[in-house]
């Protein structure tokens, strides 16, 4: 019982991840009609930008003490962070926070990044055949991935969580069930700051005119136009949104997941699945999509279940994929028309 | 009729016979996907080997290696020459940048690579044409073992021994009533690596509570490290290696395993096969960690000494195991030419086949030659709980003398082949 | 000129020509060894197999690549079991891909758009999944597919004992290593190139068209459209199975990695890149990625030094930085450049690029046509 | 129907200005010429109206009466090259669709354009998302009671009639200062053509300024204050509307009727 | 009369959600006959077209056509049957040319639903793109034979889609609204073509509010109103029904 409780939670928080990833995508993907390649390096660059924050607060004096040598005869360096040192311990406060505050780093330049892609490029795409937007947005991402290679390697870069939420929490005592369920705090932000996030742009996209006007703008741009409304600046801040979204998962996840430059490779096929399997062109489909596909991959991979279908924690998620595309046509919640050309 | 024709008409002793005054080596490492970094460090290893064979810089383990057949002067007297290529760590772009450097370049040896299935791929193709492969960096059992071939050799340890050397130290240090729990990459290497270390561990008396297998990238295993939490294991072994590992061991810390008490006994975290790269990958998490390594800088002996002086002063920074085995491979096989007098594959493989040497970091070495595995000491180390730079993340426990690692080549099969001349 | 080419025979013996003189014309862009020569055969059969979906029915496969694993290992397989004589190791790829084809491509043509491309892409990511651990026995995981000592190989062992060391794979005796296999792989793609020109050029090709451009209007107009697109789908299939089990002709090994998404990708981009929808686009976006990829990752900064070392010294360091961040481990940078330019100044791809040159030297009224590529590219049109 | 005077009306009427301050006509198109990529379309077209007048665009099919609507209105396609566009004396030629949408300009599409994917309502609602609205959408309902009874049927599956309701409705849920109707009665049944031909005489006594393009030329003509015929791209008779229906030898040669 | 009826709609109920499309439609197509619908906006005479050619599945009812009940049958089917539908908003290849966009229907309807010959040159196909050419001519498109569809002016595109049509020779053809939007002079054209097919005796349903058209062509006019065919018969008899006038022509007529 507890195992498969555990389960559910791991299945909650991986749906998470899925969800907030497929959620930016589908902005892009399923709202404006842009198959974005790139979005996973967006999702990689938010990562990349908690690094970077660290990376500066850590950044380090150096000073060369000849008394003292490294194994290969040069003086030794002695590091200090400047944050540190100049800072003191708000210096070190905003070191150990760096993750969460790196969040409000990211959002300005993951939104600059986000509209810059787009006016410098997503835009004379829009017209232009779901191949042509593949080409482009894949020949973007494999440069975005190589320069952030050139500057930080290919190997993983640990980011802390704060220590305070550095441990696991014994849900099981909050019910009376001391050391049954314990869990993770920042796998428990983590799955909070994504609902937040979620219901953050449902509440912008699905509940105002706004999304509407978004909606019918990529069905038909001109005709949106036509009625005085400046669809473009609307895309443009969609996919400034999607950057930032994306991002911002990056962000969060890098306690769980050192990143590194290959990271959005690694979630973009993933993602692609979520939001196809939640129907093209519906928010509320990507995010479901992403929770059952999460928890219906916890659940494959116990053991109970391993052992009778070998495997199945590999593929199930693109079993699942098959058995919904097959059994509805738009996969869950899926609009008609959208994308089926 | 085509130009390219023409090369093949020189009357060609074997495949690529050095005829000019230069003698080409393939270095095929990754320079891109997860091991890049890795690839990176190899690559600059193996341009400090040529550079040394050649007689330019300080001459690093050429002057600690007890065999003495080098001068200097590149290899019998022939100046070093490089090509370069990317593995991509895929069996077929391995392979398609091997035999380039074969059909175009004109590589007498090939060398490199950051993972077991590169390493048999290319190993095959290296039988097929002739030309003698240094293996880089690969720990499955199944490279000298049911896939070893006559012309492929490996420097680096493999699975069985990590097993054979940390099994005694996991006895020592976590007692002998301990229940394990594998988690364990799903194909061969993580196959063979659980099968060693669960033989080694059982032997000791441990229990093993379950081996699970993890799909290759699963990135979040959140899903396999709950059930670990309740089995009633108190050791998590994890056989996983590159960013698996790295993810693998920070959600698990992550989890409160570190803290755990089970049984009485404070919960474990094993690695078996442990690389620097991957410890900083790892950060914190890595901290009394315990696990193998080929090779690690700190070491205190001559060889290991005078090969970190001269890749530190040359890049800045300390070399990886990786970079150590790329460099002394190529050593070695340079080594084996001059004493073989020849370039031609079947004698040099005749001066590898049960060479023993020393001065090359490792301690007293057998190149065995009923299987092409070397035997040398391995190293049992642990995540470093006070480093003093960035570099010092392993500190090393114990140095396990090769003869308790030493294994009966007949246990893993293969078979390994005819040493014919090929032309090409 | 092009009228001519227009006429089938001649635009074979064009196209034949070009084929098989590659190692010749391909001399001063250092593309001439084997390995490569016969990788551009093969991957031109591929993309120019995935156009035959893709480019004519619109219908965008984002899984190609199983069919590419399944015929390598059929193909491998047919060497461990029965000979190492090609044609049934081609034939046992072509009709394992074609099986394989006609079951994935059944279930999937259920849906259209990206639903399909998604359907595909979850078939093929299942047979990598399955390849790389559970179904090792038949795959040989990660490791990949090989030849072994102990192979049964019934068919040769009727005729002979086992030499010694692995036996190569041979068309009736002749080696299919090195130069030999290329032109068995250049034949084959010559061959491939007739009956997707066929294709093309017949009222298939034409019906497979419409319904790229409005299947709706197909129905009503009494196509049952989906025996047309399954028709295409398996033909394509083949051509990839066709394409794996020349891999493994020319390199008997068969590695999970060839089904992966990124290699299916692979195939999407050099259509794209070469203009999908045209006769020989797909086949030059296949030569540009794989000359890249083979080529451009082989320089490093010692082949650099030399390259510029006519400059003066500090222009020749300059030169050598900055062009290294493309080649050498940052290929991948260069491809991507690459893929963004061609997309953004050619829609259309490749084939585009030279539409515009052969209108410009045209409208030039220079008139002269007979560039060296204009043999390459033209039979397409 | 339109007869009840609100403070809409009133509104349009006080802004009543016959010419601007430049002197020229309220609405002037002075020798465009556009394309489609490199097709040329619209070869040097002209016309003059003053605010309140209705012009009746006509010419065959092909003819470029739709490229030339669109062209004013500014969408993309095609691409006016040169050529000056003026409304109230402010210029068009060099602002964008929902530029010039804002400054009054509505163009109902001959193939409607109804936005998949939206409700009847949502479609309406959509063109009062940017300033500045025209009639309040009880009014509309009122004028178009079919469209009250489907206002959450998606759009696209009106029927064709109805989706032309909502064509011409959506443009009336703006201000308009011009209106451009291409083909309005393409699919309508006669009643409803006789409705809409009522609302296109009110919308002349609000003195909204229109531009009517459509086939059946009489039933335009009758509407109509100035008449032009465009062939090929070029415009090939300007004048009254009278003039056309009196002249026969033009109607023949050009309208075939 | 019975024995000759080519299309026969029997008692075909339609609703969409809470709205009746057709209710209680009973309709006899006699060969070589040319039956108007008409009636309002939204009476249902698209959906009715809809409905004979297999695009929806009526509530309740059938449809006959040459004796065959088009019950699962699938729009393929029943074009193969011999049915061909000119659509409201024109259904062609935009992306290929008119001539191509005339022949690929023509393949349909001499290969039938599927048939493979991957190998057959198209330029051996002589006598089909003669034929096609022929009947872009008929439609006055022969000029344009080797434009992109997609670019056609809409009048234009609606020809060719009749072309579509005609090439197919089918038993029964429908037309929904075929001259909308078309020039006076188009029209003419092709009610002038119309006209000559119905000698060579092919059976037409059209739709059409344009009544030039109407008179000149139907032999038997139904009206449809609200899903109910209110009144049916002879042009004469529908010109002066005053529930016809009412519902559909307006006083203006
Ligand atoms: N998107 C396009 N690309 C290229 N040419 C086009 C395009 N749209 C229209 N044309 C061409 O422009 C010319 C004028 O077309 P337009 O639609 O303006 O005619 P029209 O007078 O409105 O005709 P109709 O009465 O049939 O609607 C036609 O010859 C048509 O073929
Ligand atoms: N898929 C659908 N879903 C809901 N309602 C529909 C659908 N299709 C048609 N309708 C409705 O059914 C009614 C009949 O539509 P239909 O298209 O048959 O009308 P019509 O007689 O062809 O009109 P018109 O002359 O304007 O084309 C309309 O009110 C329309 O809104
Ligand atoms: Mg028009
Ligand atoms: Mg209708």
């Amino acid at each position: 019982m507890d195992a498969l409780l555990l389960q559910f939670l791991n299945g909650l928080d991986k749906g998470g991840a899925y969800a907030l990833i497929a959620l930016g995508l589908t902005l892009v993907f399923g709202t404006l009609g842009v198959v974005n390649f790139a979005h996973g390096a967006l999702f990689m660059l938010g990562a990349f930008c908690a690094v970077t924050f660290n990376k500066i607060l850590t950044l380090e004096k150096v000073v060369l003490d000849p008394e003292q040598k490294t194994a290969w005869g040069t003086p030794l360096e002695i590091r200090t962070p400047y944050v540190e040192a100049w800072l003191g311990d708000f210096g070190a406060f905003l070191l150990n926070y760096s993750v969460p505050v790196s969040i409000i780093v990211a959002i300005p330049v993951m939104l600059l990044i986000g509209v810059v892609m787009e006016r410098g490029l997503i835009k004379y795409f829009y017209k232009r055949p779901h191949a042509d937007q593949i080409l482009v947005t894949f020949g973007l991402a494999i440069v975005i991935q190589e320069i952030i290679k050139h500057y930080y390697g290919a190997n993983p870069i640990p980011q802390a969580a704060p220590e305070i939420v550095s441990g696991s929490a014994d849900i099981g005592a909050w019910f009376g069930l001391a050391g049954t369920i314990v869990y993770p705090w920042w796998r428990l932000v983590f799955f909070g700051f994504s609902v937040v996030v979620i219901g953050a742009v449902f509440a912008f996209l699905q509940f105002t005119t706004y999304g509407m006007v978004v909606r019918a703008g990529m069905r038909d741009s001109e005709t949106v136009g036509l009625l005085g409304i400046n669809i473009q600046k609307r895309f443009t801040v969609v996919f400034g949104l999607a950057a930032v979204v994306a991002g911002l998962a990056g962000v969060m996840y890098t306690p769980i997941l050192p990143p590194d430059y290959h990271m959005g490779m690694d979630f973009l096929v993933l993602s692609f699945v979520v939001v196809v399997v939640g129907g093209m062109g519906s928010l509320p489909g990507a995010v479901l999509a992403g929770f059952m596909l999460g928890i219906l991959q916890s659940f494959a991979s116990m053991n109970e279940i391993k052992s009778i279908f070998p495997g199945i924690d590999q593929i199930i998620i693109y079993l699942v994929a098959v058995i919904i595309l097959l059994t509805m046509p738009r996969g869950l919640m899926g609009r008609e028309g959208v994308m089926e050309e | 009729a085509p130009m390219s024709f023409v090369r093949g008409a020189y009357a060609e002793e074997f495949c690529n016979m050095p005829t000019g005054s230069t003698v080409t080596l393939g270095f095929n490492v990754p320079q891109s996907g997860p091991y890049a970094d890795e690839g990176a460090d190899e690559l600059r290893a193996y341009q400090l080997a040529v550079k040394h064979l050649n007689g330019e810089g300080d001459g690093g383990m050429l002057n600690t290696f007890s065999s003495k057949a080098l001068k200097g002067n590149g290899i019998l007297g022939k100046k070093v020459e490089y090509v370069t290529g990317d593995t991509q760590t895929k069996s077929d772009a391995a392979r398609a940048s091997a035999k380039r450097m074969i059909e175009k370049d004109g590589a007498i040896m090939i060398t490199g690579g950051s993972s077991s299935g590169v390493a048999v791929a290319v190993q095959g193709l290296c039988q097929e044409n002739g030309i003698i492969f240094m293996a880089g960096l690969t720990h499955s059992n199944d490279t000298t073992g049911k896939d070893k071939k006559r012309f492929g050799f490996r420097h680096f340890f493999n699975a069985y021994m990590s097993g054979q050397a940390l099994g005694p130290i996991l006895a020592e240090q976590l007692g002998k009533d301990r229940t394990a729990y594998h988690l364990t990459a799903d194909y061969t290497w993580g196959w063979t690596q659980e099968e060693s270390i669960k033989n080694a561990t059982e032997n000791l008396g441990w229990n093993t509570a379950n081996a699970v297998r993890t799909p290759l990238g699963a990135g979040d295993f959140s899903q396999y490290l709950t059930p670990v939490l309740n089995s009633g294991a108190d050791v998590l072994i994890l056989n996983h290696y590159g960013k698996d590992m790295v993810n693998s061991l920070t959600q698990a810390v992550q989890f409160g395993m570190r803290e755990k008490q089970v049984n009485g006994k404070n919960f474990e975290i094993v690695v078996p096969l442990f690389s620097r790269l991957m410890a900083q990958g790892a950060g914190e998490n890595i901290k009394g960690i315990l696990g193998t390594t080929n090779w690690n800088w700190s070491l205190q002996d001559d060889a290991s000494q005078a090969f970190v002086k001269s890749f530190g002063q040359e890049y800045g920074f300390p070399p990886s195991q990786a970079a150590q085995t790329c460099y002394v491979q190529t050593l070695l096989y340079a080594d084996a030419c001059e004493r073989a007098g020849a370039f031609t594959p079947p004698q040099v493989i005749e001066a590898l086949e049960g060479f023993e040497f020393d001065g090359m970091g490792n301690g007293p070495t057998l190149y065995r030659a009923a299987d092409h595995q070397c035997f040398k000491d391995v190293l049992v180390v642990k995540g470093n709980e006070n480093p003093t730079s960035q570099f010092d993340l392993l500190e090393v426990v114990k140095i396990v003398p090769r003869d308790q690692v030493t294994y009966d080549p007949a246990i893993f099969g293969g078979e390994l082949g005819p040493a014919d001349v090929k032309k090409c | 000129m092009t009228k001519l080419l227009d006429r089938e025979p001649v635009a074979l013996v064009v196209f034949s020509a070009v084929i098989l003189l590659m190692p010749l014309w391909l001399t001063p862009l250092g593309a001439n060894y084997p390995d490569l020569l016969q990788k551009f055969a093969i991957f031109a059969i591929f993309a120019m197999g995935f156009n035959i979906l893709f480019g004519l029915t619109g219908y965008l496969s984002f899984g190609h690549a199983a069919f590419l694993g399944v015929g390598s290992y059929a193909a491998v397989w047919s060497f461990k079991l029965f000979t190492m004589n090609v044609l049934p190791a081609i034939a046992f790829g072509i009709l394992f891909s074609g099986v394989f084809a006609f079951l994935i491509g059944y279930v999937s043509l259920r849906r259209s758009g990206i639903y399909f491309s998604i359907l595909t892409l979850a078939f093929a990511q299942m047979c990598y999944n399955l390849a790389y651990s559970v179904l090792t026995p038949i795959t040989n995981g990660e490791t990949g597919l090989q030849l072994t000592l102990q192979d049964p190989r019934i068919i040769d062992r009727m005729f002979g004992p086992a030499g010694a060391g692995l036996p190569s794979t041979n068309f009736f005796g002749l080696p299919m290593s090195g130069y030999p296999g290329f032109y068995f792989c250049a034949v084959m793609l010559i061959i491939c190139f007739f009956i997707s020109r066929r294709i093309f050029k017949s009222p298939l090709g034409l019906t497979l068209l419409g319904i790229k451009s409005n299947q709706n209007r197909m129905n009503y107009t009494g196509f049952n459209t989906r025996p047309y697109t399954q028709t295409a789908f398996v033909i394509s299939g083949m051509f990839a199975g066709l394409a794996g089990s020349l891999l493994a002709v020319t390199d008997p090994l068969a590695g999970a990695e060839r089904m992966q998404w990124t290699a299916s990708g692979e195939v999407v981009l050099m259509t794209i890149l070469g203009g999908a929808g045209t006769l020989i686009g797909p086949m030059l976006g296949a030569w540009l990625i794989k000359y890249f990829e083979n080529i451009f990752s082989a320089f490093n900064d010692a082949t650099l030094e030399q390259t510029f070392s006519f400059l003066p010294e500090p222009l020749a360091n300059a030169a050598v930085a900055i062009s290294g961040l493309f080649v050498g481990e940052g290929w991948h940078l260069t491809l991507g450049v690459l893929f963004m330019l061609i997309v953004i100044f050619l829609p259309g791809g490749i084939m585009e690029g030279w539409r515009r040159l052969v209108r410009w030297i045209g409208g030039g009224g220079g008139g002269k046509a007979k560039t060296e590529s204009a043999a390459v590219a033209q039979p397409a049109e | 129907m339109l007869t009840r005077t609100d403070t809409n009306e009133l509104q349009f009427q006080g802004t009543d200005v016959s010419m601007s301050e430049t002197g020229q006509s309220f609405f002037s198109v002075r020798d465009i010429h556009s394309y489609y990529g490199e097709s040329y379309i619209v070869q040097g077209i002209s016309l003059e109206l003053n605010e309140g007048e209705i012009l009746a665009l006509l010419g065959r099919n092909g003819a470029g009466k739709t490229s030339t609507m669109r062209t004013i209105a500014r969408v993309d396609d095609p691409a006016l090259q040169r050529g000056e566009i003026y409304l109230n004396g402010e210029s068009l030629h060099d602002k964008k669709a929902w530029q010039a949408a804002q400054l009054g300009i509505q163009l109902v599409p001959e193939d409607r354009r109804i936005i998949g994917g939206l409700t009847v309502e949502e479609n309406l609602v959509l063109s009062q998302v940017a300033e500045p609205k025209g009639w309040e959408l009880e009014r509309i309902y009122e004028h178009f009671p079919r469209l009250a009874e489907r206002r959450t049927q998606i759009g696209t599956t009106l029927s064709g009639g109805e989706q032309q309701m909502l064509a011409v409705a959506r443009a009336l849920a703006r201000e308009v200062k011009l209106l451009l109707l291409d083909e309005p009665y393409e699919g309508l049944a006669p009643v409803i053509v006789q409705e809409i031909e009522s609302i296109v005489r009110q919308i002349k006594e609000l003195g909204i300024t229109t531009i009517i393009v459509e086939q059946n030329a009489v039933a335009a003509l009758k509407l109509a204050d100035k008449a032009v015929i465009v062939d090929m791209g070029e415009v090939v008779f300007s004048g009254s509307a009278r003039e056309v229906l009196d002249n026969e030898e033009l109607r023949n040669e050009y309208l075939a009727i | 009369m019975v024995a000759n009826a080519v299309l026969h709609v029997a008692d075909v109920h339609k609703n969409f959600g809470g709205l009746r499309a057709l209710s209680d439609v009973d309709l006899r197509v006699d060969e070589g006959e040319t039956h108007a619908i008409i009636g309002p906006n939204g009476a249902g005479k698209s959906t009715l077209l809809n409905v004979c050619v297999g695009r929806i599945k009526p509530d309740k009812g059938h449809v006959v056509f040459d004796g065959e009940v088009l019950d699962s049958h699938t729009p393929y089917q029943i074009n193969q049957l011999g049915v061909s539908r000119v659509f409201q908003t024109p259904e062609i290849f935009p992306d290929l040319s008119l001539l191509d966009n005339v022949m690929i229907p023509a393949f349909a309807s001499r290969d039938g639903a599927f048939r493979l010959r991957p190998f057959r040159k198209l330029r051996l196909e002589g006598d089909v793109r003669a034929e096609a050419e022929k009947n872009l001519e008929d439609v006055g498109l022969a000029a344009l034979k080797d434009t992109e569809a997609g670019s056609l002016s809409r009048g234009d595109k609606r020809r060719l889609e009749l072309a579509m049509c005609l090439i197919q020779k089918p038993k029964l053809l429908l037309l929904d609204e075929p001259t909308a939007g078309m020039s006076r002079h188009d029209t003419n054209r092709t009610v002038d073509l119309l006209k000559t097919i119905k000698q060579r005796g092919m059976t037409k349903v059209i739709i059409e509010h344009d009544m030039h058209v109407v008179f000149s062509l139907a032999d038997r006019i139904s009206v449809l109103a609200q899903g109910r065919i209110i009144a049916s018969g002879k042009p004469e008899e529908i010109k002066g029904n005053p529930v016809v006038q009412e519902a559909y022509l307006g006083g203006a007529h």
